[in-house]
């Protein structure tokens, strides 16, 4: 049978965990499990610390909790700048239960808020306090978040654009985060990130390449356009093939970057 | 590149009720002592209307309102033997059956008003009030409801009607195919217009204009609700679900919500409709039944809207992007086909 | 293992014991005998288990029962008050915004939860609060029709 | 939301004086959707309910060997474990209740499975978890076997057998043919006359109903030694009758309640969670629900199926279609189920609501390793439609033609003959065309908008039965032996040739006649006013449509006697008074013979009351009126003219 365990701070719990122990977020991902019978796990471990919950400052850079949800960054106005990636995740409902946290564990297609994060360079804080880049934390996906740090984007640099088959609300065929840091007025030090086009949410690296030190208009980025998907090999799926994916990144990309209104 | 408008139309009829015939439907009608009727059937009502239906057949034909009739359905100790809410055969079939079992209690409702008033039957009327008088005589009149105790507590009258409905059954020639495909169709005509994203292939219906024949709209706000979400089903047949993307390769199969595309709130599409009504005779009321067919024009006009738009044959189903995408790159580019009836 | 849960539901004092792991929507409807919300996927993708906690939308059937100790639930069962319909039950009827009723629970869930934040809502406002919530039956449209009318009622009340 | 109703068309077969009928009033079950107090089949509460889950195939096409389910059944919470052995009557095919097509699907399956997700064990339980855990303690020891996904790969020879009972992996016809053929005249002649040919092939995937309720019964012991099923059946005596069938018990022991249900579009017909919740409870003695979850609704239940068509037509310069051949695949997946029937009513529906003087069609009810198909919204129309208005508009750009004009010229209209040789009647397929081209702005040439459903039809050639060729190609096991193609006329197979006027099914297209006097309407009171001969051309909507009603003998089918004492007055929908005498078994070319009955005179037809009497009992948002233009995106104010 599944057991729950309730701890009351988020050391405790993680302490508690093992590889037939799941943690609990929102619920989002752990109880569709549940409901289909997932054997693979059967205890269930929480906690009720509320430091989880909290968005606070610290330094030049603002620290999230794991158990912040979406509809809670959606509501902050330090953290307006992430608000249409967290738009983008679920309906109401699903927005009020998931977590950040938990957005970063979500498998293909979703994990929208990953793709911003990681477009911000976002940093992980285990648990233990340990720190790791999120590109870091993505490549192992285990072990307790209790935070992420995040610096606040200036101005009109960060970008996020999902792309989806139903409105309002639909299941990414490609999602793309981009922060367009500028040095003499030209793009240098770019972040580009991918959702839906790998295992889990991906920095592009040869885009950000081709963007360095070009300026932001058709003729600059034409290079980063024929490189939108160089080393990704994006996945066939229900919503749409490797293939589409493929082909139609360029576009969304451009129209991402230009800041065209996506139709 | 661009986007690119596209026009396309399909017109289409339907066969109303099971195909070959031999689908029964039986209904009872009574009355309880104080005049309120009962309708009481097999039906399944999944959302298309049946109760609702009944009930105003039921009201109609007997000539009482249709505050004192109510459907009673599904209990197989209680309700006689219906074949089946599929195949848009319920308001044909059902609505014949009621129509006969509540004749049949008029009858005898209209004897017992007789003997009140000392008249003869076929010379009274219902007013649809719940009021039964003489013809031309308004004021020689008793209420259903005084005529139903009066039937019950001094006549010794039971006010009940049954009635069944069967189209028989036909056979299908081995060699030629003859057949009697049911007995009466529904008909539409639909145009569709709609965007083309030549860069993406993704296709945005904008506009529905519809015409569809129903023989009688027997509740036009129920008739307006099929036709509105039938057309919803259309759009997401031709532009979005399927159980098997890689047809017919059986994976990636969805298997939730999420990766069962449908359109959304948001895709919903203003759908301006006209209602042609051309009566079938052998119909209740000429009523045929639009639950099937209002998504099957949308499919095709929506394949010839794109093909107007972009000169892509979208002839396997559902139109991705991929596949408007694939035809684009074929053709070396979109070829747009001008506007049609222009 | 059994474990009790007390919360408010419908405004009124509810405990009841839950299995380890059973989600909120079996504990309503089995547990509690609220029959309103439905089951659809299971998977929080089709809205037709949307329940209120503490006035926000979940769908029930990802929450966690122990989760909702001490906090309030409202389902569409206590969305009347008394034998007064609420505006949106109102609005449903008259814009004969239901088919097989299936998924109504739920959409009334979604939009009282619009309505009591945002009292007159655009029209893409009224398209993102149900876009949780499926329907198969109806195209959305008149929905959207209903919720719309339901908030001009509430407008002028 | 609010439609334009064209009251103006067809205004003279119409009255529309009613209290009840054509009144926008409430759904009788609307308090219950809106209060959440709708019964649906699993709003009931039963205590000690039990919960249970099926062991599912993983292999498209594989033979057990074995089946272990020991470990399972000692599992805490399992109370039964029940496999194919303990039906008594396992294999059904749900067509054998109108005895159609041979039994085929085993409700569990004993010795192969067909499908990824076949059931193969039901494992009854004390919760859902315990019953899933079950599930993954069963040990089934397959022995994979090839499997076939493609239909036409499936009428290979070397193709593997999907379904033992149909060896040649096609239903079938007949005990003669591996297809339904329809022929009417001579399609081979036919297209060698023609100035264009036009081909084209068009394919759908599977679909899923997706109804927002899953399917689901729940079977409880009930007394009187009885069952009570709460189901969300689209058929109730439809699933008592396979319930009794696979129980093997009286149906007088099963009580079956539904009629609400959250949405079916056809995919709650195919009666498998009754007879499975039935047996459980049978043999737990307690209540056992048996629910599918969205992932089994998606995978294992029966979708509408893959159709795959090829169409060729034969065109005249001048847009006329002269011959048209069908070529359908129906993808019935393992086994029967209804997909049978849907190829004979797709036949009947070819070659769509146009009068095609040549028509031949092979349409095939093929078995492939999938999950079998059933009903869906649409059964087996859709997909033809689909490829018919496609293909429409493919001829119409061969022969340089406006898209609605060739679908006027070329529309069925009252008195035309159709393919499956029964008279086109009550036809409106021209109006609907000129009214949607009316208001959208598409113009359309003079003829084409002048044409009515009620003139023209069954003229010359048009209304007789022509003469037509034959053939016997595809009997059973041909295809395999000689990998014949599955087009009409495509072998070397013996022709005959019926003579014009031939029929040999003369079953009446109408309602049986009622039961006794007083069951029968007044037909006054139906609605219909005498079918007059006037066309009614297109006008401008309600407002001042006035058609001139000019008396003309109406147009009577051959042969409609009135029985004595028919009543006069207008002419009596024959399904209303009479069992008409079979119109079919003399030869259509005779002229039609003068009714006997005199039409009553015609009253110039005034248009209908414009505010329909204000009935206080229905309530009345109708007359609340049009929304003013602009206000919401469904008006229709400002399409008018």
């Amino acid at each position: 049978m599944l057991e729950v365990e309730t701890y009351p701070t988020v050391g405790e719990a993680a302490n508690a965990m093992d590889d037939q122990a799941r943690f609990l977020g929102g619920g989002t991902l752990i109880m569709n499990r549940v409901n289909y019978g997932d054997r693979r796990f059967n205890r269930i471990v929480r906690t009720t610390d509320a430091s989880l919950s909290e968005i606070r400052a610290e330094g030049d850079r603002l620290e999230v909790g794991a158990g912040v949800t979406m509809a809670s960054i959606m509501a902050s106005r330090d953290l307006e700048f992430l608000s249409s990636a967290a738009r983008a995740v679920g309906g109401p409902a699903i927005r009020n239960m998931a977590s950040v946290g938990g957005n970063l564990m979500a498998p293909h297609p979703y994990g929208d808020m990953a793709v911003a994060l990681l477009a911000l360079d976002a940093v992980v804080r285990m648990v233990r306090g340990e720190e790791l880049s999120l590109e870091d934390f993505l490549a192992r996906r285990n072990g307790v978040v209790r935070s992420l740090l995040i610096r606040r984007p200036q101005g009109d640099e960060f970008r996020f654009r999902k792309v989806s088959r139903v409105k309002p609300k639909g299941v990414s065929v490609m999602s793309m985060a981009a922060h367009l840091t500028r040095s003499a007025g030209r793009l240098s030090g770019v972040r580009i990130a991918y959702g839906a086009m790998a295992p889990t949410p991906v920095r592009v690296r040869a885009v950000e390449n081709a963007l360095e030190g070009v300026s932001l208009d058709h003729a600059g980025i034409a290079a980063a356009l024929s490189a939108a998907t160089e080393g990704l090999d994006p996945p066939d799926d229900p919503i749409a093939s490797g293939w589409y994916r493929r082909e139609v990144a360029p576009v969304h990309l451009r129209r991402l970057l230009l800041g065209e209104d996506a139709r | 590149m661009a986007i690119h408008h596209g026009r396309g139309f399909a017109c289409i009829n339907y066969p109303i009720g099971m195909n070959l015939g031999g689908d029964p439907s039986q209904a009872l009608v009574h009355s309880t002592p104080d005049g309120k009727f009962k309708v009481t059937l097999s039906s399944i009502d999944l959302g298309q209307g049946i109760k609702s239906v009944g009930r105003q057949l039921a009201a109609e034909t007997l000539g009482v309102p249709v505050e004192d009739v109510f459907v009673d359905t599904a209990d197989s100790d209680t309700g006689p033997h219906d074949m089946g809410s599929f195949a848009s055969r319920g308001t044909h079939r059902m609505g014949n059956a009621i129509i006969r079992a509540a004749t049949e209690a008029r009858a005898q409702l209209l004897e017992a008003a007789a003997e009140e008033l000392e008249v003869d039957a076929p010379d009274l009327v219902t007013d649809g009030r719940g009021n039964i008088h003489v013809k031309g005589a308004p004021s020689r009149s008793v209420t259903v409801e005084a005529t139903a105790t009066a039937a019950q507590f001094n006549q010794g009258r039971t006010l009940a009607g049954r009635g069944i409905f069967l189209v028989p059954l036909s056979e299908v020639d081995s060699d030629t195919g003859e057949m009697t495909p049911v007995s009466s169709f529904a008909h539409a005509a639909l145009i569709i217009d709609l965007t083309v994203d030549d860069e993406t292939g993704e296709v945005e219906v904008q506009h529905i204009n519809s015409a569809y024949e129903v023989g009688r709209a027997l509740n036009p706000r129920l008739v307006e609700q099929q036709l509105i979400g039938g057309a919803w089903m259309g759009v997401s047949h031709a532009l979005y679900e399927t159980t098997e993307p890689y047809y017919p390769d059986r994976s990636h199969g969805p298997i939730d919500f999420n990766h069962y595309l449908q359109p959304g709130p948001g895709d919903a599409v203003p759908h301006h409709i006209s209602v042609l009504e051309r009566p079938a005779p052998d119909a209740p009321f000429g009523g045929k039944g639009p639950g099937e067919m209002c998504a099957n024009p949308v499919l095709p006009a929506i394949a010839n809207a794109v093909f107007n738009a972009v000169g892509v044959e979208c002839d396997s189903l559902p139109i991705t992007p991929e596949k408007v995408l694939r035809g684009i790159r074929a053709n070396g580019g979109a070829r747009p086909q001008g506007r049609p009836g222009a | 293992m059994k474990s009790p849960v007390t919360f408010t539901l419908n405004g009124s004092e509810s405990a009841v014991f839950v299995d380890s792991g059973a989600n909120l929507l079996d504990v309503l409807r089995r547990g509690c005998g609220d029959l309103s919300p439905k089951y659809g996927c299971g998977q929080g993708s089709c809205g037709a288990c949307t329940v209120l906690i503490d006035g926000e939308p979940h769908v029930s059937c990802l929450v966690l029962a122990e989760t909702v100790a001490g906090r309030s639930v409202e389902t569409t069962g206590g969305l009347a008050s008394g034998p007064d319909l609420h505006p949106l039950q109102r609005a449903f009827i008259d814009g004969f915004a239901a088919q097989c009723g299936y998924c109504t629970p739920g959409m009334l869930m979604a939009a009282k939860a619009l309505l009591d934040r945002n009292p007159s809502p655009t029209r893409s406002e009224v398209e993102e609060a149900i876009s949780g919530n499926l329907c198969r039956c109806t195209g959305y449209e008149p929905i959207i029709d209903a919720i719309l009318e339901a908030a001009k009622q509430r407008g002028a009340a | 939301m609010n439609a334009e109703y064209r009251k103006d068309l067809f205004a003279d077969e119409r009255s529309d004086d009613f209290d009840v009928v054509g009144k926008p009033v409430l759904r009788q079950d609307i308090m219950g959707h809106v209060t959440g107090r709708s019964k649906f089949y699993d709003d009931h509460a039963f205590d000690g309910l039990l919960h249970m889950r099926c062991v599912r195939s993983p292999h498209h096409h594989a033979r057990i060997r074995s089946v272990d389910s020991s470990a399972a059944e000692r599992q805490d919470g399992v109370v039964r474990v029940l496999g194919g052995r303990d039906v008594p009557v396992n294999t059904n095919t749900l067509l054998s209740l109108i005895n159609f097509g041979r039994d085929d699907e085993p409700l569990l399956a004993t010795d192969k499975v067909s499908y990824v997700g076949q059931p193969v064990l039901a494992i009854v339980a004390t919760s859902v978890r315990a019953a899933q855990e079950a599930v993954d303690a069963v040990n089934v020891d397959y022995e994979e076997l090839p499997h076939v996904l493609d239909v036409e790969k499936a009428l290979k020879p070397e193709a593997p057998i999907v379904n033992d009972e149909y060896p040649n992996n096609t239903f079938d016809y007949f005990d003669t043919y591996d297809h339904q053929k329809l022929r009417f005249g001579d399609v081979e002649t036919a297209f060698s006359r023609a100035d264009h040919i036009v081909g084209g092939e068009y394919q759908m995937s599977p679909i899923e109903q997706a109804p927002i309720e899953t399917c689901g019964a729940i079977a409880a012991p009930e007394t009187n030694d009885r069952i009570t099923v709460h189901t969300s059946t689209q058929a109730l005596f439809f699933s008592v009758g396979v319930t009794a069938k696979q129980l093997d018990i009286s149906s007088a022991r099963l009580h079956f309640i539904g009629g609400t249900v959250g949405g079916g579009f056809g995919g709650k017909v195919d009666s498998h969670h009754e007879p499975l919740a039935a047996l459980a409870c049978l043999a737990t003695g307690r209540p056992v629900k048996y629910m599918w979850d969205r992932a089994e609704e998606m995978q294992v239940g029966g979708p509408r199926g893959g159709e795959r068509w090829r169409i060729k037509d034969g065109v005249m310069r001048d847009g006329r279609i002269i011959a048209r051949a069908f070529t359908g695949f129906f993808d019935a997946g393992a086994y029967t189920r209804l997909s049978s029937y849907a190829v004979q009513k797709s036949t009947g529906h070819l070659p769509g609501p146009y009068s095609i003087p040549n028509v031949a069609s092979n349409v095939y009810c093929v078995f492939t390793n999938r999950t079998p198909s059933t009903a869906m919204r649409g059964f087996g129309i859709t997909a033809a439609d689909f490829a018919i208005e496609r293909h429409m508009d493919k001829v119409a750009r061969a022969v340089g033609m406006d898209p609605i004009e060739l679908r006027i010229l070329n529309a069925y209209r009252d008195g035309d003959m159709k393919a499956h040789r029964r008279e086109a009647k009550n036809c409106a397929l021209i109006e609907s065309c000129q009214a949607v081209a009316q208001k959208t702005g598409w113009s359309l040439s003079g003829d084409a908008a002048r044409a009515s459903s009620k003139t023209g039809g069954g003229e010359g050639a048009l209304g007789v039965i022509p003469a037509t060729v034959t053939d016997d190609e595809g009997r059973i096991g041909e295809r395999r032996r000689s990998g014949l193609a599955p087009e009409p006329f495509s072998g070397k197979g013996t022709r005959g040739l019926l003579p014009e006027g031939h029929s040999s099914n003369n079953s009446s297209a109408f309602g049986n006649a009622p039961q006794r006097k007083d069951m029968e309407a007044e037909v006054e009171r139906l609605g219909f006013k005498g079918a007059t001969g006037v066309p009614a051309t297109l006008q401008e909507p309600a407002d001042e449509a006035t058609s001139s009603a000019r008396p003309t003998v109406p147009r009577e089918t051959a042969q409609t006697t009135h029985p004595a004492g028919a009543r006069g007055g207008p002419s009596l929908p024959a399904a209303y008074t009479q069992r008409p005498a079979s119109t079919i078994n003399q030869p259509i070319a005779q002229p039609p013979a003068q009714a006997s009955g005199t039409p009553a005179a015609q009253q110039p037809v005034t248009p209908p009351a414009a505010a329909e009497t204000e009935s206080e009992t229905a309530t009345t948002h109708f007359q609340r009126g049009v929304r003013r233009p602009g206000v919401s995106r469904f008006i229709s104010g400002s399409r008018r003219r």
